[in-house]
């Protein structure tokens, strides 16, 4: 093992599910990158392993190549760095929506067991929601037409729910063999990356169980935090801690945002 | 053709109480000044259309411009929630504000089918989303060849359609590049259209990827330059990111937001 | 994602008898040499797609490799009509031509559907024409929200798509520019797809109403310098105005033709 | 009147034609341009009383501004001069379909009464034609959407026809109010320019009426050339010849497609 592949000692719980989901990004695919953590994981497995990856932005740049974070997913660095800029209908219609993209990003404000994910409201009901969120942006069509989704949220009750109180974008529905009832052509929600583990679908069931185990973490903490049973399966995998060289990629990758503020 | 008017004159000849209005920009050239402008001409009632109502529209939402809101996505981008949209929605301050919600990919077809003279467009979207239950220009309809049933979504043909660019040229040609969004959609959908533009040039270089707008397709051009700060004007300028970040604070607080409005939009005309 | 390839295997590689193959370009960037390999590979029972069939559809429906046409205006443009088209249809010479006919607007959006991933589209056209008669992929729609008929034609997805370019750099990327027609639908709307280019470059330079493919896009390129004489690539050779007139003569007699195709094609194969 | 107003002595019936079609377009409007003789006439216009008049070809070119007659609607001259070069369906579908463009000039190998133009087949039936010609191309759609059409053809009983052999594009359908029934956005043929004169809609019937001789021709041999019982007005006008500046530039115009061959 060389000094740049050695296991880092000190991170935090966010860095290693960015590093966790630049992992999951394979070299010379593509994917539909959300502003926040998919930005910097994507960035991040493009200065690292996967130095091919297809950066593509929902608002129309194909292929970019930012040399910094982005503010924003329209920030000028993506137009000036991409093969191709393209308008937000080609965007959804010529290069979403034929499922030609690898892997969509997503994250929410509540997930349920079949990776369904809410980003509309929460509480009270829709005409008079307790919390009105942003909406569905370009994600119910991520959701369904991506070859698979990878969502990164943070474990907690509130976020991990039995019950969604709106079905933003689709996982997997009420379960196995959903998404071809409703015609989805993707592969659905291959990963929920969280701070304490990775939860991947049952391959029966299609419900999300939990894996692979964040260096440090338990079982039973990670069934605490989640609003569901959650299932695990016999001895769960423990994830490799962000090596050396993933941690200093990623803290340069941050310093570029905070330069830029 | 497209005359070449002063902001004021443009909003007060484009822009009547109760139209249907779209200001559009994803997140790069958002026309931020016209709207300002509006708020300035105190209109009221109007169905406010964009795919991703950021600042300016949570700022013409708590000035009680709109009565209406039709869009894909509503937040602060890279800061959080929009706290005068919310405030509407959920206490009816200062008045109440219907929502007509879809996704982004729903929302862009429904500007192609309106640039397109159709009453329709079709995509694969919605299915098992609780969105078509909530939003009634969400139908389904069936493929004549396939059976196969799909997403229908109705144009979107605003009154007035108003987006930020970085030039014309003397006779009202429009140029702009970089990420543009729905720009050229907004302005062939809607009955009249406004763009503002950093500068007004004599001659229009041809640039890679720039969206050129015949003067023949845009009603109004108005000179504003800085008319899309906070956010950018690609070779102009860059993003404010502060603002954004300001903005938090003062629109979360309905004493603090109308504190601003007094100071930073009516009393703040602008020469342009 | 591309490979660089000779334009023999690629041909040998893409394109396989009863295929269904589209060769578009629109007046400009036609790609012909890779029509004249196809013929010289005698491929067989293909159904040719093209908004605008022309010479290279007439040389190949002549030596034999269609069974089937679809397209919306089949002539030598500026000249006159095509001879072996004609003797196609009119007398299954050399073998028998089915024909499925649409206007532009038709075909467009078919390549435009292909391209979205979508069954149908969606138009205003051919209603009071004597076409939907004849032509079993036009039908009517009804429009959920207004009630009002639509015509609806089926996606339109080649196994193959070819198009010419001016340029591919070394790892495959492709940018064309000038008129641009549907070029980039058919590519998307193809399982697999060949460009071939006038030359392949170190790096692409942006250009001012430049199209660009991404590799990944793209199933090959092939390198083929002057590949779309008689037509033109804009900034490398003008159209050969000539050879379309001269074309008439040879197309309009089956000796003159096969003589030209013994000559032409069978016995000039190209190095590239 | 100066020189350049007086009108010439002589000049051809094709030269007479080109010259009316030129006329009959407004400066400042916008014109949807085949190639042949409309193209002559719109860059006429250009260069005569219409220097502002919007080109727009099928090939995707918004007002191209061509120095010299362009040998295909796709020439590179109209990419190099337009305002924009859009996409086909661009074209077709925001510019064409929602009725922006003013003007459609048509011709054909058959047109009835009613202005229906055929330039599908003559003869036989569809699948064992007599002659197959071109097909519909951007024609349709341009006679269901321009505010206007105007159809240039030769006068002959071969061309002017009772019935044609095949609809290829719609002008008043089978007569008055046809159009609104077929909910045609555009206003249909306005006029048709031929060698012996102009005919036009009649306003209660919409059949079309001999309203213009040529200079020399008369009523009898409009009679003699069209195929179906031909209404003529009451004391039809004459056209101006055209004017010795309307033939110069034409010619010249003409002259630049023989320098580039």
């Amino acid at each position: 093992m060389t000094a740049s592949e050695s296991t880092a000692s000190e991170f935090t719980a966010d860095e290693m599910m960015t590093v966790a989901a630049a992992r999951s990004l394979q070299d010379g695919g593509s994917c539909f990158v959300g502003i926040g953590l998919p930005s910097t994981a994507a960035n991040l497995a493009r200065r690292t392993h996967a130095p091919e990856l297809v950066l593509v932005y929902e608002s129309g740049t194909l292929g970019a190549k930012p040399d910094r974070l982005p503010l924003s997913i329209g920030d000028g660095v993506l137009a000036d760095t991409a093969d191709s800029v393209v308008s937000s209908a080609e965007i959804f219609n010529y290069w979403l929506q034929p499922g030609r993209i690898d892997v969509g990003f997503l994250g929410g404000a509540q997930v349920d067991r079949f990776g369904n994910i809410n980003t509309t409201v929460i509480g009270g009901d829709y005409r008079n929601p307790k919390v009105r969120l942003p909406g569905a942006g370009g994600a119910p069509e991520i959701a369904a037409s991506c070859k698979e989704v990878l969502i990164v949220m943070r474990a907690s009750p509130r976020n991990f729910v039995e019950q969604l109180d709106f079905v933003t974008s689709v996982g997997y529905g009420s379960g196995k063999g959903d998404r071809e009832k409703l015609g989805l052509p993707g592969g659905g929600p291959m990963k929920i990356i969280t701070d304490l583990g990775i939860l991947e679908p049952d391959p029966d069931t299609s419900e999300l169980t939990l894996t692979t185990l964040s260096p440090g973490s338990t079982a039973d903490q990670a069934r605490e935090a989640i609003g569901w049973p959650l299932q695990v399966v016999d001895a769960p995998g423990v994830q490799q801690a962000p090596t050396e060289q993933e941690l200093r990629v990623l803290r340069e990758l941050k310093a570029t945002v905070a330069e830029a503020d | 053709m497209a005359r070449i008017l002063r902001l004021r004159e443009a909003v007060e000849e484009l822009v009547r109480d109760g139209d249907t209005v779209a200001l559009e920009g994803f997140t790069h050239l958002i026309p931020v000044a016209a709207g300002h402008e509006i708020i300035r001409q105190r209109r009221r009632d109007l169905t406010l259309v964009r795919m991703t109502p950021d600042i300016i529209y949570d700022q013409m939402i708590g000035a009680g411009c709109a009565r209406k809101l039709v869009f894909s996505w509503g937040g602060n981008p890279g800061v959080g929630s929009l706290h005068r949209f919310r405030d509407a929605i959920q206490h009816s301050w200062p008045v109440p504000l219907e929502i007509e919600e879809h996704s982004h990919a729903g929302m862009a077809n429904r500007y192609v089918a309106g640039a397109s003279g159709l009453p329709f467009a079709v995509l694969r979207g919605y299915k098992g989303t609780d969105l078509p239950a909530q939003t009634s220009t969400i139908k389904m309809i069936e493929c004549p060849f396939t059976g196969e049933e799909l997403a229908a979504v109705p144009a979107v043909n605003p009154d007035v359609g108003i987006i930020h660019a970085q030039q014309a040229d003397r006779q009202g040609n429009v140029q702009m590049w970089g990420i543009t969004g729905v720009q050229k959609e907004t302005v062939l959908a809607s009955s009249r259209s406004l763009v503002t533009v950093e500068e007004v040039v004599d001659e229009l270089t041809p640039r890679p990827g720039a969206v050129v707008l015949p003067k023949w397709a845009v009603s109004a051009v108005a000179e504003v330059p800085g008319g899309s700060h906070p956010s950018y004007a690609q070779g102009y300028y860059d993003r404010d990111n502060a603002y954004y970040q300001q903005w938090d604070p003062i629109g979360r607080d309905r004493e603090t937001f109308e504190e601003w409005l007094q100071t930073e939009v009516y009393g703040a005309e602008r020469s342009a």
